[in-house]
Order: C-alpha cells, then structure tokens, then sequence
C-alpha cells in the first residue's frame, strides 16, 4: 500500500503561505489515490520555485533548465512509456521560456502530466512579470504595467490540446482530482493551476481568485465541445472557471511510434551486428 | 590510375544522382572512390558540381583537374573548362544551334534529345550524360544496369533510366572521335561500401546501440536523422524531429537519463542553441552525444559549404566548467569508428560528447572496407548493482569516488529512485548550497578528465617519424594532407604529418615528443584564424608560427596545398 | 581604521535593508566602504548574510572577521560567533526565554520586542538591529535619521523606522556594558557615491547614450534592467522584457541596426540563449553590448552565487570567427567606465562587446568618488557621409576598407538603403557564395582586432613594477587582490599583481614583457580550470604554473589569499 | 510617384512556379499603391526560402537568423516607428523555431506585418516536415507521417491577435490587398499565406489549395467576433477560408510606450550629463 509518508520529501524552502504547498499535497495525495509507487513516477521540472516542488516529494527527479521541464519529459517518456512522467514548473517556466516547447508538446500529444504553477509572476528571480501577469500589472521590468497577457488555456484550446483544465491550490481537492484525471489522460495533459504567491503577487491573492473561482463541473460545462472549451477560456477578470476545460481522444505520440511497438527503447538488447543488414546496402 | 569525372549543372538538373550513380559504378567495379559536392544554398538553378575521382588506389581527396566534364548546362563548361586535362572530355548538352562543334575534346551529345526520344522524356538527360561518360571508357554494361536498376527500382522507372544510360553509352563509342585514353574494366568484386560521413556516423550509431535521436534539419547535418528515420519502423529506433534545437538535446538529455543510448546532430547555428543543455549534460553527468557538422560562420555564413571553425567554441561551449569529449574524425571510416567510441565515452564517464565533423567529411563520398562489426564493443559503463531492487531509497546518482565515475541507475519501476539536479547538488543529487560540498563535486567531475585522457589516441604521424617539414591538420582535411604528404614526399620533400582526430582531452602525453620533434611546421585548417595552433599553444605551449589557412567555404586539395608550400619555396 | 559589520538573518527578515542602510550611513559620513551579500536562491527561510566593511582608507574587499555580528535569528550566531574579534559583539534578539545571556560581548537586544513596542509591528525589528549597531558606536543620529527617510520615505513609514532605529540606538547605549573600542564619528562630507556593479553598469549606458535594453531576468544580471527600466520615463529609454534570452539578443540588435545603441544582460544560462545571436551582430557587424554577470555553473549550478568561469566561453562562443571584445571590470568605477567604453567600442568597431562582470561585482556595493561626466566621451565611429540624401540606392554597408571598418549607416527616410545579411554578404549586404568575396570579407572582418588591439588597456600593475612574488587575476577579485598586495607588501614580502580588466582583444603588445618581468606567480581566479591562465597561455606561451583558485560560489577574501599563499610557504 | 521599378531588387533563386513568386509580386504591387518609399521600409527576414525575399524586392533589409525574424524587426521599429517594418518567413521559421516570438509578438501587439509564407514544409532544407505539415505528410524526417498541425490562425487568435489573415500565394489581388490592409493596421497583423511549393510538397499544391480555399468576404464572416474568428480557424482539409478572420482595435506596443512619447530613440540627443541627476541620488 502506497501511503502519503512514501510521498515526504524535503522541507520545502518556500514562502510560508505560498501556494506551492497547496499543489505538493494534492500532488501526493493523487499519486497516493492512484496507487502509483514512487519509482514508477518520474518528475521533469525547469526552474523556478515551483520548478523545486520534485525534491519536497519523491520520485525519479530530472530537476532541468528553466523553461526546459518539457522536452527531457519528453525524451525519457518516448524511451521508457512505463513511467508515469510528470512535468512541473511555473508560469514564466512554461509559458515565457518555454512556450514554444509547450505548445508542440500539446500538439505532438505526448503521454505526459504537464503542471503548471500559475502564479503570474516570477517568483524565484523576485518579481518580474510573467507572461500570465495581469494587464497593466506594476514591477521593476513593467513599470507602466505588463502587457496583454498570454492565456495559456485558449492556447492549449488552439493547440489542439486533448485535456485542458484549470485548477486552483487554494482547493486541494479539485487540484488532486484533476491531477487523478490528468494522470489517467492517455495524452498531454495540461494542469494550469492558480497559485497564489504571497511574497510578490499582490493582485491575484487567494481571495481574488477564491472570489472568482467556478467549478465547471457544477456548471454543465461540456468539455468535449472546442468552441465552448475556447469560450470558456476567455473568461477571466469576473470570474473563473476551474475544471476540465477541454477534452478529446487521440492518439498519444508514444502510440503513433512505430518503434515503440517492440517494447521500451531502454529495454533493448545491444547488438552491433544488427547493422550488418544495414551495412551490406552500401556495398 | 586515377581518373576524375566532374558533373555540373543547375540545382534540379540531377547532378548529384548522376555524380552518386558515377560514384557507385567505379565502387562497384572494384576500384576506390572519392566523391564530393559543391552546391548552392538553392533547390533550382544557380549552379552545382559534383567531383568523382577514381583510383586504383586509396583515395581521400578530390583534386582540381578534370578528365571528363559531364556539363549538364553550358556554365558548367564557361566555369570549368580551364580545370581539364590536356587529353580531357567535355561532354555537353548540344542539340540544334549549339555553337561548339563536336571536335577535339568536345563531345556534343544530345542528352536531352537522347532522354526524349528513349524514355519520353527530357528528365533523364542527367542519365544519358552518365551513360556517355561511361561509353567514353567502355565501362561494363552489366555495371551500369545494377547500379541503374539498384538506385531507380526495377520497375519503369528503372528501366527507362537503364535504357538512357545506354543511349548516352552508345553515343559516346558512336561519336566520340577525340583522344581518350582511360578504358576502364572492373578490377575487383566491388566489396567496397561507398558511404558519405553522416552515414557513417548514423551507421556508427546504429551499431553502437542508440535508440534515441532528436534534432532539427540543418545543413549538413540533416542526413543523419534523415538516413535514422528511414530506419526507424527497421530498427525500432525513434528519430524526432522537434520545434527546433533547444528541445532537441532536451529530449536527448530526458532519453539518456531515462537509459537510452540518444543523440542529436545539428550545424553551428543549432548547435549555439544546444550548449545550455550541453552544460545540464554536463552538471548532470549525463551520457549524450551531440554532432555538429560545420559550415562556414559566423551566422549562416554559407550553409552548404565547409568549414572547420567551431573547434575552441565545441572546446569552451557552455557557461561553468566540466569535462567533456570532442572528437574529429578523419573520413567516413573514423566517422564510423569514432560515432562508436562516441557512445561508449560518453556512458562510461557520464559527459557530453561532440562529434565535430564538417561539410566536406558529412556529404563526400568514400569507398572503405566494410566496417567489422564484430569489432564494435558497447561499454555502457559502471553500473549501479542493487542490493535492494525494491528500497525506492534514492540512490547516489552522483557518489563521490576516486575516479570521479559513480556507479550509474537509471529510473525503472522497482529500483531505487534516481535524482539529478541542474542546480549544484549532493551525492543524491538533491539541490544544495553549501560550498564544501560545491567544491568537492567540482571536482569530482573535474576528475574524470584524468582517466579520460587515457581513452583519447595520439594523432596520426603519417610519413617519415622526423622530417624537415611537417603538416599539422584535424578531422576532414586528412586525405587532402595524406596525399600532400605521398605527393612531396615522391618528389623527394622530406615531410610528415600529425593528424588530430580525438582533440579534447588534449592528447597532452604524446603530443608535446611529437611536436618537439618538428623542425618547420605547418598547421593546416579550414578556417581563419589557427584554432588548432591556439589550442596546441595553450596545451603545450608550442607556438606553430606557420599555417595554410583557406576559409572561403571550400575544402583543400592537395594541388592547392602544395601550391602554397611552394609560396613558402618548399 | 577598520569596522567589519555583518547582518545575517533568513530571507524575508529585511537582512538586505539593514546592511544597506549600515553601508549607506557610513558612506554619509565620508567613510570608505564595501558590502557584499551572501544569500541563497529562496524568497523566505535559509540563511543569508551581508558584510558592510567601514573605513577610513580604500576597501575592495570584504574580510572574514567581524566587530559587530547584528544576528536576527539564532542561527546566525552558530554560524559565524566564530569570526567575531576579540572586542566584538553579537547583537542578538533576545526577548524572552532567550537562553544567552547579556553579558561579555553579547547584546540581548529585544529587537521584536522594541519594534512592536515603538512602531506597533514586529516588521521594523531590523530597523531596530541598524539602530542598536548605530548606537553602539554612537554614531550621529543626524545621518542615521536621513538615510532612513531615504530610503523609507518621509511619511509615516519612514517616521516609524526612524523611531525603531533610535529605540535600538538608546537601547545599545544604555544597555551595553562590555567593552567595544570603536567610537565612530561622520569624517567627511560623504560625497561619496554608494552603489553596486549593476547600478555602475546602467548608470554607464546611461551616460553613453543607450537608450533600448532587451533582457530576461536572471540573477546577478537582473537589477541592470531594473535600475534602467525604473528610469525608462523620467529617461525616455525602453527597456523590454520578452519571452527569453534569444529574443532579447535579437531585438537588441534589431534596435542597434535601426541605428540606437542597445544592450542586453543575462548570467550564463542566459548568454548560451544568446551566442547565436553573438555571431548574427558578429556577421552583420551591428555594435551591441551585452552583459554576462556570471555566477557558478554549469548549468544552473549555485544561482545567487559568484564565479568567473565563462571566460573562455565568452572569447569562443558562437560558431564561426568574428572580432569581439570583451571586458571584464575590476570594481564598480570600472563597471561604469568599461559600460561607456563597451558602447563606444561597438559603435566604432561595429561588433559585439561582452561586458564579463560576476555576482561578487554586481551586488557588491561600494563607494566611489562621482564620476565625472565631463570626461564621458561619445564615439560613434566613422559615419556614413551621404551625397544623395533621397538617392534611395543602396550604400555599401559592408566596404571593404582597409582598416576593415565601413562607414556606417541606419534605415531613415530619404537616406540611402542599408541591407545586411546573416549569410555571407557583398559589399551592400546582399548573399553572395563567392569564394573571393568571402574570402575578403573575413578578413575585412577579423582586420578590424588590429587597431581595436590598440583600444584595449594594458594590465594594471599594482605594487612595485618588478617583485618575488607576482599575483595574476581579472576582474572583480582586484579589491582582494590589491589588499593581499598592501597587506603582505606591508609584512615585507616583496609582492605585486598584475591585472586584467580588458582581456580581448588580448592586450599582446604589453603582457609578454609584464610577464617575463616576473619570477613567481599565481593566477589567482574564482574558477576551477584556471581560464586566465590558460588563456596568457594560448596568446604568449608563458605558463603560468601556480595557481590559486575558488570556485565554492563564494568570493576571494585577502585573508583566504595570504592563507593560500602561507601554504605555499609565502 | 512610386513605381513597381521602384521595388525591383535580384532574381529570386526560387523554382519556377514556386508560390513565393505570388508574395513577391502582392508585396511590391501593395507597397506601390500605398506609395511607401523604399526606404521607409524595413523588411527583417529568417532564414528558409520565403526569408531570401527581401532580396529581390528593395528596401532597408536586415536578413536575420532562422526563426528570428520578428524580434530584430521589434528591436528596430521600437527604435525607430517611421519605419514601415515588413517581417518576413517560411513556416518553419516562424512557427517552428520562432514561434515563441510569434505568440508574444502577437499579445504584444507590435506595429509589424508579418508575412508568413506557409507551404507546410521546409522548402530550403529540402522537404522536411513542418509544424503545418499536414497531418500523416510523409517526409525523409517523417517516414510515418506528420503530427496534428499547429493551427496558426487559432493560435493567433487565441493569443490575443488584433489582425489575423489568411491568403492565398495563387490569388494575388486577393493578398495584395490584405498587405495592404495588414500594413495599414496599427499593431501586429499576422498574415499566413499558404504558398505552393513545387519541389518537396506534392501534397497542398495550386490546385489543392485552389479547390478550398473561398473568401470570407464574400461569405458574410464578421472578423470583429472572436468566436466566430475561432471557429473559422478549426476549417481546413474540406474548405479553407482566405481573407481577414480577426481583427480588433488595441493599442499597439510602441503606443503604449511612455519613453517613445518624446519621439524616436535614434533620433535622441547624447549627453552624457543627463545622468547627472541619476549620479546625485546614489550620494
Ligand atoms: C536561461 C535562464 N534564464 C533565466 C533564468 C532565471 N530564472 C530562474 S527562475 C525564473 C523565473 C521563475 O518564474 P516562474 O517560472 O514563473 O516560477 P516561479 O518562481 O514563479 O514559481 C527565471 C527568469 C534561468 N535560470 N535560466
Ligand atoms: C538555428 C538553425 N536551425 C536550422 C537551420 C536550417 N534551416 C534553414 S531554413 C530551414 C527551414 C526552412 O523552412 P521554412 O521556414 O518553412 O522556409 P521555406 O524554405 O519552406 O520557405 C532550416 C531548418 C538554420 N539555418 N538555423
Ligand atoms: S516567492 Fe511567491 S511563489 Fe515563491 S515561494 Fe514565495 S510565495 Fe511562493
Ligand atoms: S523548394 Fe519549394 S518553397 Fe523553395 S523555392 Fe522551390 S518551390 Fe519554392
Ligand atoms: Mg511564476
Ligand atoms: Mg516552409
């Protein structure tokens, strides 16, 4: 039986407060719900302080490069499709340095769990703006206030995403049972998570987001229906909806490799004699 | 014997395939081949050539003469007619108002008339023009339709192709009146494989085991993921192709954590966009081998061309300090080789490896011996031996050891858990800050370097052990400098060469004997500004005042280097 | 004179402010200082310190002992009770339950305690920690009252520390009864500048005229856009932060081709984003400043820490062979005047500058005397002269000129065309695969390193001109460096130091007879590879065989030198 | 007068037949009838067959790096706004490599076109896969077919784009006369412009194109609606809609830039006393 103490890593060396903590229990306790032992799970994180959030639990750890949590996921779920990979880091993380990783990794449809500690701001490197920063957001690089910011979920929508939610730390529940779902997703699952950071972000707090915050799955929301997953991505401001957004079958990337029908890449036999066959077409 | 064939035209005109067809003729005739290529940054037009020089002996170089110039377009004749021999052939497109008349050495062949009227269409002209070339030396028939047929398919296609080539054929022992010397008959049972660099680095890799590439299409390294993803379904290996380089070693570094033998191949620019994760390779002492395929810089420069300027920026790549491997082969057989010995380094000491090829080595063409693959062993390396396979304790992924290797795991269900950090971290590989555990994981790594050294071979002395002169060159420029060598050294040159293929770690034990050895030396590279000098220099402090330097995009030849040798009154 | 005051604390408990309140007071009051800052990479929690040195002559350089420990947490005095002088005190917050008691050189100072008491909140207890440090040497409140409206504000924020500070003041005098010599006085008219390697940099490209910054936070380098990006309105500058490092570099020279001068910032991790970019301006000869603040690495190594690692880096990085400079800034007046001097050398050279400056230079801040802006020169470089304004035809962008520089120009209406390319390019700008104008191109490139040779400064030399003992180092060190010099020069060891601050071009003309001068000497570098050396190596051939070297993330102290060196019987 | 002689640069070193003829002549015909001197245009380019044509037209040129079309070209028209500043490249340029600049760029609403040649492959690489390739497209690099696309349109819409246009390489009045309305937009218009390319896409060729594509124009589509701008990005395979499919009104970058207010920064005076008053506040 796999219990919460198999999940205690590192005291975590974040704010007290932070919404980090938040997302590391409800991480734990869905790797708990889901009976996944720890060395069958392995954590990628870039950098930043969500990106640490791998040392405070356990697992497998590849703690990257900032903006760089997706592709060494990506690589090691391609050469061992057994672990259950999950992919951590922030906003600036994800969405600044490494959108463009993001968004391929959502079309390519990769087999991965892809969280993201969405506390619009750049917490690590103390206060910059994200590119989730609210409009007209003020900091020492912004100081006539951010830019229109990128939305993560319409992108994910646009990318051809086959599961995009929203959740919010401040509601372990919600978080942990959409992390249960993400995890059982054959495909890229996208975890865009509310996170409040109470040492720099001092707009979007936890009682800004708890007064906007809806659950769409008290709200009939259909997640199959793009149009209605891309409507729901606009809203914001007023109020916001947490929930599986948007949802499809498709074949994972893994699925679609023809290599991969023999088996895990790292489970194979060395053989230099192999290419002989290879060989004798060039003479 | 030796005889040299040039194909040009424009981009789309088929140059190449009629060059690689020439190539594949003589090479399975017995004979030895080397191939290379000139071509524009374009698809159509502009203007390209192929050289194919054919010996009865070992060739590793092109030279500037031409025996037959196969002009698929007539500025293939206005740019090259100078370079032919006195009893040299140039075969040209005529058809009506052509102006040069079939005289002397001109043959005026109607290979697009020829195309048409044999396989109904002009598209097969490039093939007509191979057939003549080889009627003008009566090459064996049989020859022609197996390569035709093993290049075109058996089918129509195949066919119509056989039956242009020996249209061209029977037009040149028809028309050609003009002096040829060279009739040329297979000698030998053409076991010989004819194989360009990047094959052979793909090949290397294959054997050695790797399952995992991801990169991004730059010239010249593209053919290597080109030539891996047509054997993906084969092999069960995985070639992915992502938004571009960054994500590459990314994805190289996640396979190779994960187990994996992986890899990543790419130019400078792509490769400037790989050295953070060059460094995450470094930091967290993962296996991964990385190809840069050189072409002039800085920036794009000219993408189709060679180059050997990356070598000090492949040395320093990266912010911080940590050990690494850069190895620079010769030709297509150390390409091989040294694509092995790539995978096998970087697993044994955890560390990034950079095979530093250039254009001139990834597309020439060569004959070698069929590599032996019972030769190829696969050290993966000193492994972690569990003694509880099911602790899910974290294991020291980055123990401290005397020879800086520690017993390495990878991540599989039911073994302990593996952790490595980008950051600096402790023996678990659990993040840190504290300096004393900073300083001893330095070096630590550092450390590897020294038994490292031992794996890295001294150059190549080619020649006399002593001489009056002496070449000093790395990597693709060897068989230009090898013939140098027997060139010189037949007129009586006293002259030797020292060759670099495995450059860093610095083959500091042999080195500085060999070069104390030298009297007047000569480094020869393909760049601006010396960097093999700089680097002897900063190793062994030996400053080679004299060098051969050509950066204008493509390779040596002998004749030219013998050409400044003799500026120099050698 | 000499006081040495550390502040330690987690982080989140104001240890930054406290320290630079302590620098800032004494600066006020004429005094000489240096502060530098240890903190980990964590917002709350961990420990972190800063050291304010006070005195009456020159400091570059922190000391490992310390007067007056102002502890906020307890685990400062495990910590560093050990480097406490004889006669110093530990100001601790004791309150109640508090086990230490106050006697000897132990303050139990109700800091929480004082701060609710007097300013209705514990978040003021550092305030009070400055003001009992204050009033143990009974320092003028006058100076103290200023520094805190400052820095807090005059209003009720700024009156409530001011209130923390004099409890903490009257607190010390009243309740302090060890014995603690230092009794400090204002000695001047503290006309003196207080401010960081950062600050000195912007301030720098302020006065040169830069007036776009693209950059991406990364630690140490990210106040540089702070400072500027603060200033953008009052200075009608832009400063843009976009979605990484590569698209900073690349707007940076977008925004210089358009004809301003632009900079960009980063740390290691961030500057291997930007060498392709590196060898786009390198190529395109378009002048761009870019800072490299470095820190330990590889990869993300120890973020918040300092090294000097990237040196080769930083001469090599990009593929292909271009000119670059790069400078490397002993102290915060050098910071500013290479920051002028790097814009100057871009415009004139039209090239690449990389500013190489480390965390220790960064964040550490120091006093210097204002710089004079009247000695501030503005040089553009030789300047297109246009004899058709509206011809609208292209000029050559890239003349071929002997000196290899070509008179310049930017896009404007009704001037001519201007057109580069990333690719090999003509005189106008346009791709070409010539192999002559190649050629000539690279070496019209690369000839501009020889009258930039001439730009670069010779090594300082500091102490006598000939010594027993020389000791080698760049960049930030030279504040250590020189104490070491002055300390055992003092003690009768006959020492000097040469110093490198402008590094490449390599000053070649001066160094080989300052090294040959020599008889013992040490590299002294904050690496593990010794890249200084390695670099005098490749460029004169001398060798330097003695070394000391650190690379814990932590910075030289002259104690820790002259340590090193009584090992080596010195 | 402005004349088509005006804007004759080099021979393009393209195929015969290649749609990138179409763009060049659209670009030139839409700069002369909106009477814009050579040299008050900036054209910034990447790296790929579409990136070269700057060179066969006039103008200030800046060819850049592969995929790094777009931030030099917003380097330089922050530097200086009089520039009407053209970016200019292939799909795999923009989309591929660059396409973390595409997506901020957009948010950001610089005052830029960009002209995207989009023949769904890597033409000067000689026929690899592209992030447009369409789905299963069988290239030396995907031997068992592209991934799912990246949908440019629905990315640009859904990050935030203030002008997002479709034409059409074969229908050059059509996409003359969108350059012109995307030049004459304040802030960033996208145009993708689906480009046959007769060497190594035998796939999406004139006619394949030509048997899809219809003109919203003349189809009632309201580009104003950002719901309906989505649903229009999800067509393609059975019909493909050219034309304008978003468009709204924001302020653009540079506007909203205080430093720019008084004027453009090349045009700045030097003087180094103006940092006097900075140097006073650090005594
Ligand atoms: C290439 C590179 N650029 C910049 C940095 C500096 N850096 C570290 S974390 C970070 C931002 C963190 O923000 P986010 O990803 O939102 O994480 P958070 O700290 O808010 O959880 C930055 C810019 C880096 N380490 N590497
Ligand atoms: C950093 C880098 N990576 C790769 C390349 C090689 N490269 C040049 S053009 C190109 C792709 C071109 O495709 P696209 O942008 O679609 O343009 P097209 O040729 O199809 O017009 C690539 C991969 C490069 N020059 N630089
Ligand atoms: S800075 Fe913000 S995100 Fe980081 S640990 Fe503190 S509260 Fe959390
Ligand atoms: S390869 Fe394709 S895109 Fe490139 S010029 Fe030829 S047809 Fe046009
Ligand atoms: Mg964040
Ligand atoms: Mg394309």
């Amino acid at each position: 039986m796999i219990q919460l103490a198999d999940y205690t890593g590192a005291t975590p060396a974040w704010c007290p407060g932070c919404g980090n903590f938040g997302i590391l229990t409800a991480l734990n306790n869905a790797l708990v719900a889901l009976e996944i032992e720890p060395n069958k799970v392995l954590m990628v994180s870039g950098i930043g302080q969500a990106a640490k959030l791998p040392h405070y639990t356990r697992g497998n750890i590849l703690n990257s490069l900032h903006g760089r949590a997706l592709p060494p996921a990506i690589g090691a779920k391609i050469a061992n499709p057994e672990l259950t990979v999950i992919a951590v880091g922030g906003d600036g993380d994800g969405y600044g340095e490494g959108a463009n990783h993001f968004i391929n990794a959502i079309r390519r449809n990769h087999d991965i769990t892809y969280l993201v500690h969405n506390n619009q701001v750049y917490g690590l490197t103390k206060g910059q703006a994200s590119p989730t920063s609210d409009f007209g957001f003020i900091t020492k690089t912004t100081p006539h206030g951010a830019d229109i910011p990128l939305n993560p979920i319409a992108l994910a929508v646009a990318a051809n995403g086959t599961f995009v939610a929203r959740s919010f730390a401040g509601d372990i529940d919600h978080l942990s049972q959409l992390i249960i779902k993400g995890i059982q997703h054959r495909g890229f699952a996208l975890l865009d998570i509310l996170q409040p950071c109470v040492s720099f972000n001092h707009k979007n707090t936890y009682s800004w987001y708890r007064e906007r915050v809806y659950d769409l799955d008290l709200n009939g929301h259909n997640p199959e229906n793009k149009a209605d997953a891309f409507a729901k991505s606009q809203e914001w401001e007023e109020s916001i909806p947490i929930g599986l957004i948007y949802r499809e079958d498709r074949a994972t990337y893994e699925e679609r490799l023809p290599a991969l029908k023999r088996g895990a890449l790292v489970q194979r036999e060395f053989d230099p004699m192999h290419a002989e066959k290879l060989l004798n077409r060039f003479l | 014997m030796n005889l040299n064939i040039m194909v040009g035209g424009e981009a789309g005109q088929g140059v190449q395939s009629v060059g690689f067809l020439l190539a594949k003729a003589f090479a399975r005739g017995g004979y030895h081949v080397f191939a290379d290529q000139d071509y524009e940054s374009r698809v159509r037009g502009g203007h390209n050539f192929y050289r194919v020089r054919i010996s009865d002996s070992k060739v590793g170089a092109i030279t500037e003469t031409v025996d037959i110039l196969l002009a698929l377009n007539n500025e293939s004749i206005s740019l090259h007619a100078e370079k032919m021999t006195d009893s040299g052939v140039i075969v040209f497109n005529g058809g009506e108002g052509q102006e040069i008349q079939n005289t002397g050495n001109l043959l005026n062949a109607p290979l697009e008339a020829l195309s048409i009227e044999q396989a109904g269409s002009k598209l097969m002209a490039n093939t007509v023009a191979f057939g003549v070339a080889m009627g003008l030396i009566h090459y064996e028939q049989k020859i022609i339709k197996e390569v035709l047929q093993e290049h075109f398919g058996t089918d129509e296609i195949g066919e119509k192709n056989v039956v242009a080539a020996i249209s061209g054929y029977d037009y040149a022992i028809r028309k050609f009146n003009g002096e040829f010397g060279s009739i040329l008959n297979s000698i030998g049972d053409g076991n010989k494989m004819l194989l360009n660099g990047n094959e052979a680095i793909a090949l290397g890799a294959i054997a050695a085991g790797c399952t995992f590439m991801a990169a991004y299409p730059m010239t010249p390294a593209s053919s290597i993921m080109e030539y891996l993803a047509g054997k993906s379904e084969e092999l069960g290996l995985v070639v992915i192709q992502p938004e571009d380089e960054i994500s590459a070693i990314n994805m190289a570094i996640g396979a190779a954590f994960a187990g994996t033998r992986a890899m990543t191949a790419t130019s400078g620019g792509g490769f400037c966009l790989m050295v953070e994760g060059l460094g995450l390779a470094g930091m967290t002492e993962t296996p991964l081998v990385v190809v840069d395929a050189q072409r002039p810089g800085p920036a794009i420069g000219l993408a189709t061309r060679t180059e050997q300027s990356d070598l000090q920026f492949a040395i320093h790549a990266s912010h911080g300090e940590f050990p690494r491997v850069v190895l620079a082969p010769a030709n297509v057989e150390e390409a091989f080789w040294l694509s092995v010995k790539a995978f096998n380094l970087a697993d044994k000491y955890q560390l990034p490896v950079i095979l530093l090829t250039d254009q001139h080595l990834a597309s020439s063409y060569s004959t070698v011996d069929k590599f032996d693959l019972s030769q190829v062993s696969i050290d993966r390396g000193l492994l972690y031996e569990e003694d509880q396979a099911t602790s899910m304790e974290v294991y020291n992924q980055h123990k401290i050891t005397h020879s800086g290797i520690s017993p390495r795991a990878w991540p599989l269900p039911d073994h302990a858990l593996v952790v490595t950090d980008s950051h600096e971290h402790d023996e678990e590989g659990h993040l840190t800050e504290d300096a004393n555990t900073r300083t001893r994981m330095m070096l630590k790594r550092l450390r590897k370097s020294e038994s490292l050294q031992e794996e890295i071979a001294s150059p190549h002395v080619y020649g006399p052990d002593k001489a009056e002169i002496t070449l000093i060159g790395w990597g693709s420029t060897y068989g230009a400098l090898r013939e140098t060598v027997d060139i010189l050294g037949g007129r009586g040159v006293d002259i030797n060469l020292i060759h670099f293929s495995e450059i860093w770690p610095f083959p500091i034990q042999t080195v500085p004997e060999l070069l104390n050895n030298t009297k007047q030396s000569y480094v020869v590279e393909n760049n601006a500004t010396g960097q093999l000098a700089q680097l002897i220099r900063s190793e062994t402090g030996i400053k080679i005042t004299s060098s051969i330097l050509k950066f204008d995009g493509r390779p040596f030849t002998p004749s030219y280097i013998i050409e400044k040798l003799k500026e120099e009154g050698i």
